[in-house]
């Protein structure tokens, strides 16, 4: 019995003393993706991209002398576990920022969290809601993100229309955060760009058939179709699009469709789909005189060596959130009021998604140019005219 | 350009309907299957259609098997997996509660599904169309040639079922237990068997509902629970252990969630579906085909 | 009866009460607390579906409604009526009461896998709700700016601040339970789930006695969604989904369906295995958690608490 | 004495009339229960006595005909209220409660005469706690009636199907019933608790309560009861003391056509 009480008391000793364990001087920075469950393919790259500048980083000396720790978790697309996670890295890893949620849903469930510890976050995911408070006007003043918001996906799509020449178009949308709000920002934008919207439709993300949804919007005869999905969803509108011999309407995926392997999977029915993509998706199309043509390049070059799979386009997400924050702390070091600070103010980022120009009402810093208008020809992209 | 007629509108929107529907049925059959022998409702019987797919794509995409044989191949494997649930998971249980049966087979999904993403990974296969995309068009209602499998293929489980459990001694011998466990031991029927085969029968079509939807929607590893829970409200529908009851419930599961989203509202189709699902049962507690007698000698 | 429950509640008191402490001692786990209270929030709910399910022997595969009808109500009251989230916290449980009347008597007239299903439509349709009334609920995205909790002007913003409420409140609500059961109208309780027949011909109105008694599991869950939305200020409808419901009925049955306790025990476990330990075993975890299930319901087909108990059988024997 | 001269009628049937879809399982019943005696309904398999037991006790209202319980008609009542007006029973396949104790089974035959609020009870009130207190004494006595006072923390699942019989018989008496419907007490009972059965039917007489009873053993019907009543294919064929049913050519032929099985003498 005795003997028995000693060991657990050296146990909890043991516990106790690795826990306490000094830290070692070097910038901790905490990142939070949707590695599994139903949004890991945003997550899964994002990881590798972020472990891998973070090891670039090191191997070139770190920052100012200090290494960078990168600590990253997997939310697995759950809120209640992105929030418990994200008070982790703050108040257990102590770290000095964060990078992520994926996806908009959890980085809304986090904005306060992060606002409360006034600690810096630069979200990977879309929606404008995220940088935005509808209640001041303004960003929140903690949050940044990187990826292009929808409204810019959806002006670029509205530009390429007009000149086109399209005025009457069909949307659909995956009832899930990502498409709920393209949705909106269609429908809030329409009217600026002279667009009527003659349907609105919408399917769930693990529906097996879209046909019910196209044959009404066949009816209808519009001139184009947008839809706003990610994942297999995505894959089965197009091919349904194609069954229903509606290639007539023009097909407008949108930058959720931006990875190779959905081309692939469209079995050649996403051919003259067009879609709006951020540069790193398309980088060797880029002319060489284009200010993101090295980024992207090198980018993709790296990624592809090291995990020996296609770019997602994803993952420049997580680039361009980690590589801003190395940036910061590269000027200003672990203080978490001077990153923001910096942050908001900083100019001329050339990313992969874009080029990034901060300031207090706009912690986003991407505008519509942001996107290149691609077509599928020949199962690939070509930039569209 | 010219807008498509109501009425062909309609038309499509049935075609659609009934070749989901179809994929419904057979799941809602696998689920029967199970049930009259166990009256267990083995929650895993979506995972047996991922795997259908997943296991085709392998076989025949990635190995190059041709078509006939990589079928057989695939449904061979699933049966197997079928089996190992029973023998895993389901017999080892020593005092069997329908409840802690139900929860058995719940964790056996999770752990299927769990292994599927280790071994495909996270993103969605492809299959090609059995026999190819060229779409048939019949005056402007669009049929895609694989339509014609999954009834196809629905029509010949039907066929087949009947024969098997009217005409060959297993076939009688199952209907036995699932009339009467007890009577059916006493007459010297091995009622473990009976439940083994069962689970082994309704993977098989399970595989047989995955491999004909792959080339339409895609599979991946998380595509399991969904479907089995349309294929469970389609049982519910029919009647739990009526297997016309399954066919028609999976059917009209299919042709109402077309409709309603072909002509109501697409964001709302799946809750009509389930609302008139409710109606249903409010107003006849087992379902279209069910037998209310019949439920009430059943333990659950 | 009571005497078998008084030790080990006076012990679960006391560890209730040291746990912030407890872990404020120890680095590695300073985290707990935080974690300790969603365990509590899904505590709050499994103590209705315990007595829903494992003693008045219903089925529910909808509670994640409830649960979410909680947080919305509370949510919505408090962001755009700026309604006191208190009284939001009372309404949404008026509400989930009147839902569950309303859902429930109809329902519970049908038994077993029937009734299964019709719970499990009743969550897919409520979720549905939430997702496409995106002008109240904010959609798919969630909805952002739910205020925190304040007590006698005293902010909850802490952890343990939220800590010592939730369990404050799971507390009093074990407390109702063990009484509950242990009165004879547990006991009518416990009738209707062995034999309905000779429950009705001892007297016992069934239909009234499930539609209360799935009422009053309903009113658990409003309030643990409104405990939850104040405490996370965000709430999303894919934490209210189908899957949600299911996780509560395996916590019941993993922690033990027969007994109050199980529900104790089932909703920390499942709480702390899916919010933290899980994540060891990265992309394992799914199959790791899919196992320790299939085992617990093969070699402990009582539960969790089931295992001690007999154990004690057997050595008493 | 015949069923026509009886004074004070606890129970009184009058052309009943039950269909199962196209079946007809009972067919123009007239039924009459004396107060305070023990009255038998025997019959083949097949016969309607458990369908008669089930209408009275409102598990299925009847498709024609009127109940009427001390002149009030219950016929189309919910079960429960069917109890709270003093109809108790048991049942052919024993109906415990098999997750309580014994004591328990009969604290939760005396529902219908104690106070139970769902809130009340959460809340422990103190008048709750005396009433708990009050019930387990009930229930002992009752126990001890039935002679099974020194089993009460056994499982019910637990007991000897005898013992199962007498305690389902024992939670009837809980609900203080008027009138006791007993499908088959001594069904699968050897002699001696068939014997054992019997006394504790007649004790319960004894008490003034009023006991309807469908037995196949005929020894003990002819034994203990004051009037048989006697159904075939869902009709009554004869009526009367023991006597007079053991001499009824019509009552010999039904048992004698089915195969002789039973000995009515």
């Amino acid at each position: 019995m005795v003997k028995r009480v000693a060991i657990v008391f050296l146990a909890c000793v043991a516990i106790c003393g690795w826990a306490i364990r000094p830290a070692l001087a070097e910038y901790k920075v905490g990142a939070i993706f949707s590695v599994t469950g139903g949004a890991s393919f945003l997550g899964d790259p994002e990881k590798k991209t972020a472990e891998m500048v973070v090891e670039k980083i090191n191997q070139a000396g770190g920052i100012n002398g200090q290494k960078i720790n990168l600590i990253v978790y997997d939310d697995e697309s759950d809120a209640t576990k992105c929030n418990l996670l994200a008070k982790k890295l703050i108040t257990q890893d102590k770290v000095v920022a964060v990078i992520g949620p994926s996806v908009s849903g959890l980085s809304l469930a986090v904005v306060p969290v992060f606002e409360k510890e006034r600690t810096p976050l630069i979200s990977c995911a879309a929606s404008f809601k995220i940088v935005h408070n509808d209640k001041t006007g303004k960003p929140y003043p903690w949050i940044f993100k990187t990826p292009q918001s929808d409204s810019l996906a959806v002006e670029a799509i509205y530009t390429q229309m007009q000149k086109m020449g399209i005025r009457k178009i069909a949307i659909m949308s995956v009832t899930e955060a990502f498409g709920a709000s393209g949705r909106e920002e269609l429908l809030r934008l329409a009217p600026a760009y002279k667009i009527d919207i003659v349907a609105d439709e919408k399917y769930g993300p693990k529906d097996t058939d879209m046909m019910a949804q196209l044959t009404k919007i066949k009816g209808l005869a519009p001139q184009a179709i947008i839809n706003w999905s990610v994942g297999p969803s995505q894959v089965t509108v197009v091919r349904n699009w194609r069954d229903l011999g509606m290639e007539k309407i023009t097909f407008f995926q949108s930058h959720g469709f931006g990875s190779r392997k959905n081309i692939e999977l469209a079995a050649g029915a996403a051919e003259g789909v067009f879609c709006p993509l951020g540069a790193c998706n398309i980088a060797e199309l880029l002319p060489a005189d284009h200010p993101q043509k090295q980024v992207t390049m090198t980018y993709m070059n790296d990624y592809m060596a090291k995990y020996n799979e296609p770019l997602s386009s994803f993952g420049g997400h997580a680039w361009d959130a980690i590589s801003l924050l190395a940036d910061a702390l590269k000027a200003v070091g672990p203080d978490k009021a001077k990153i923001r600070e910096y942050l908001e103010t900083k100019k001329n980022f050339v990313g992969q998604h874009g080029v990034f120009n901060f300031s207090a009402d706009d912690h986003n810093g991407l505008t519509k140019e942001a996107f290149q208008m691609v077509v599928v020809k020949g199962k690939d992209w070509a930039l569209a005219n | 350009m010219e807008s498509l007629p109501f009425f062909n509108q309609l038309l499509q929107f049935i075609v659609t309907g009934l070749t989901i529907g179809a994929i419904y049925a057979m799941v809602a059959i696998g689920f029967n299957i199970i049930y009259n022998v166990t009256e267990i409702i083995n929650l895993a019987q979506g995972e047996f259609v991922m795997l259908g797919g997943l296991v085709m794509v392998t076989v025949h995409v990635m190995w190059g098997v041709p078509l006939p044989l990589a079928f057989g191949l695939t449904v061979l494997g699933v049966t197997l997996v079928g089996v190992l649930l029973d023998r895993l998971a389901i017999r080892p249980i020593r005092k069997p509660s329908v409840m802690t049966l139900i929860i058995a087979t719940v964790a056996a999904s999770i752990i299927i599904k769990g292994v599927a993403m280790l071994i495909w990974g996270k993103s969605p296969y492809d299959l090609p169309a059995f026999s190819g995309r060229t779409p048939i068009d019949l005056g402007g209602v669009i049929i895609q040639p694989q339509y014609l499998w999954v009834v196809g293929f629905l029509v010949v489980v039907a066929i087949g079922l009947t024969w098997f459990f009217n005409r060959t001694i297993y076939g009688k011998a199952m209907s036995a237990c699932a009339d009467n466990p007890d009577a059916a031991r006493l007459v010297g029927i091995n009622v473990r068997h009976m439940v083994l085969l069962s689970f082994a029968l309704s993977a098989a079509i399970g595989a047989v509902a995955g491999l004909t939807l792959t080339p339409i929607a895609l599979m991946d590893y998380d595509r399991g629970a969904m479907l089995a829970i349309k294929g469970f409200g389609a049982a519910i529908l029919g009647g739990l252990g009526s297997f016309p009851g399954a066919i028609l419930g999976g059917l009209v599961l299919g042709l109402i969630e077309a409709l309603s989203a072909g002509l109501l509202s697409s964001g709302y189709k799946d809750a009509y579906a389930l609302i008139i699902l409710l109606a249903v049962l409010f107003i006849r507690p087992s379902g279209i085909l069910g037998n209310l007698e019949v439920t009430r000698f059943k333990r659950f | 009866m009571l005497r078998i429950h008084k030790a080990p509640m006076l012990a679960g008191a006391l560890l209730i009460l040291f746990f912030p402490w407890i872990a404020r001692q120890l680095p590695t786990i300073s985290h707990y607390p935080d974690l300790m209270v969603f365990a509590g929030i899904y505590t709050l709910i499994t103590l209705g579906l315990s007595l829903l399910m494992g003693y008045a022997g219903q089925i529910s595969l909808g509670h994640a409604a409830f649960f979410g009808i909680g947080a919305y109500v509370s949510g919505v009251l408090s962001t755009q009526f700026d309604c006191n989230p208190w009284l939001g916290m009372l309404l949404g449980a008026a509400v989930a009461a009147m839902v569950a009347v309303i859902v429930g008597a109809p329902s519970l007239k049908l038994r077993g896998h029937y009734l299964a299903m019709a719970t499990l439509a009743f969550g897919i349709i409520v979720n549905i709700v939430f997702r496409e009334e995106a002008r109240w609920t904010g959609g798919p995205d969630g909805m952002i700016g739910i205020p925190g909790l304040s007590l006698f002007g005293l902010a909850l913003d802490s952890a343990e601040k939220y800590y010592y409420l939730v369990w404050g409140i799971v507390a009093a609500v074990f407390l109702f339970s063990v009484n509950l059961i242990q009165s004879p109208a547990g006991r009518a309780l416990r009738a209707i789930h062995a034999s309905e027949a000779a429950a009705a011909a001892m007297g016992i109105p069934i239909a009234r006695y499930k539609v209360i008694v799935f009422a009053y599991s309903a009113v658990l869950g409003s309030l643990a969604g409104s405990l939850y939305a104040h405490y996370m200020n965000f709430i999303n409808p894919a934490t209210f989904d189908l899957f949600f419901s299911i996780k509560l009925v395996i916590m019941i049955a993993l922690g033990g369906m027969h007994s109050i306790w199980g529900a104790l025990v089932g909703a920390i476990i499942v709480a702390f295995l899916s919010l933290e330990w899980l994540h060891y075993f990265e992309e394992f975890e799914v199959v790791v958690y899919g196992a320790i299930l299939l085992l617990v319901t093969i070699f402990m087909p009582e539960g969790l608490v089931g295992a001690p108990a007999k154990l004690m059988a057997r050595m008493r024997r | 004495m015949a069923a026509e001269s009886v004074q004070d009628p606890i129970l009184e049937i009058e052309e009943l009339v039950m269909a199962f879809g196209g079946l007809t399982a009972l067919m123009n019943i007239d039924l009459c229960v004396p107060r305070g005696r023990i009255k038998a309904v025997i019959g083949p398999n097949g016969a309607g006595k458990t369908t008669l037991f089930n209408i009275i006790t409102g598990v299925f209202p009847p498709t024609e005909g009127l109940i009427r319980f001390n002149g009030r008609a219950i016929s189309g009542c919910k079960p429960h209220h069917i109890a709270a007006l003093g109809i108790s029973r048991t049942f052919q396949t024993v109906e415990l409660f098999n997750n309580m104790t014994v004591l328990e089974n009969v604290m939760t035959g005396r529902h219908l005469r104690i106070r139970s609020s769902f809130f009340g009870s959460g809340l422990a009130l103190p008048s709750l706690r005396r009433q708990e207190k009050g019930l387990v004494e009930q229930a002992m006595a009752l126990l001890e009636f039935i002679g099974l006072a020194a089993k009460r923390d056994i499982m019910a699942d637990a007991l000897p199907l005898g013992e199962r019989k007498i305690l389902e018989i024992g939670r009837a008496l809980a609900t203080d019933p008027q009138l006791v419907c007993l499908d088959e007490p001594a069904a699968g009972l050897n002699e001696t608790e068939t014997e054992a059965a019997a006394h504790l039917i007649q004790a319960i007489r004894q008490k003034g309560i009023t006991v309807l009873l469908v037995e196949h053993d005929m020894k003990m019907i002819m034994d203990i009861s004051d009037e048989i009543a006697v159904l075939n294919y869902g009709e009554k064929i004869a009526e009367g003391t023991p006597r007079e049913i053991q001499n009824n050519p019509l009552v010999i032929e039904a048992y004698l056509g089915q195969g002789g099985g039973f000995d009515i003498r």
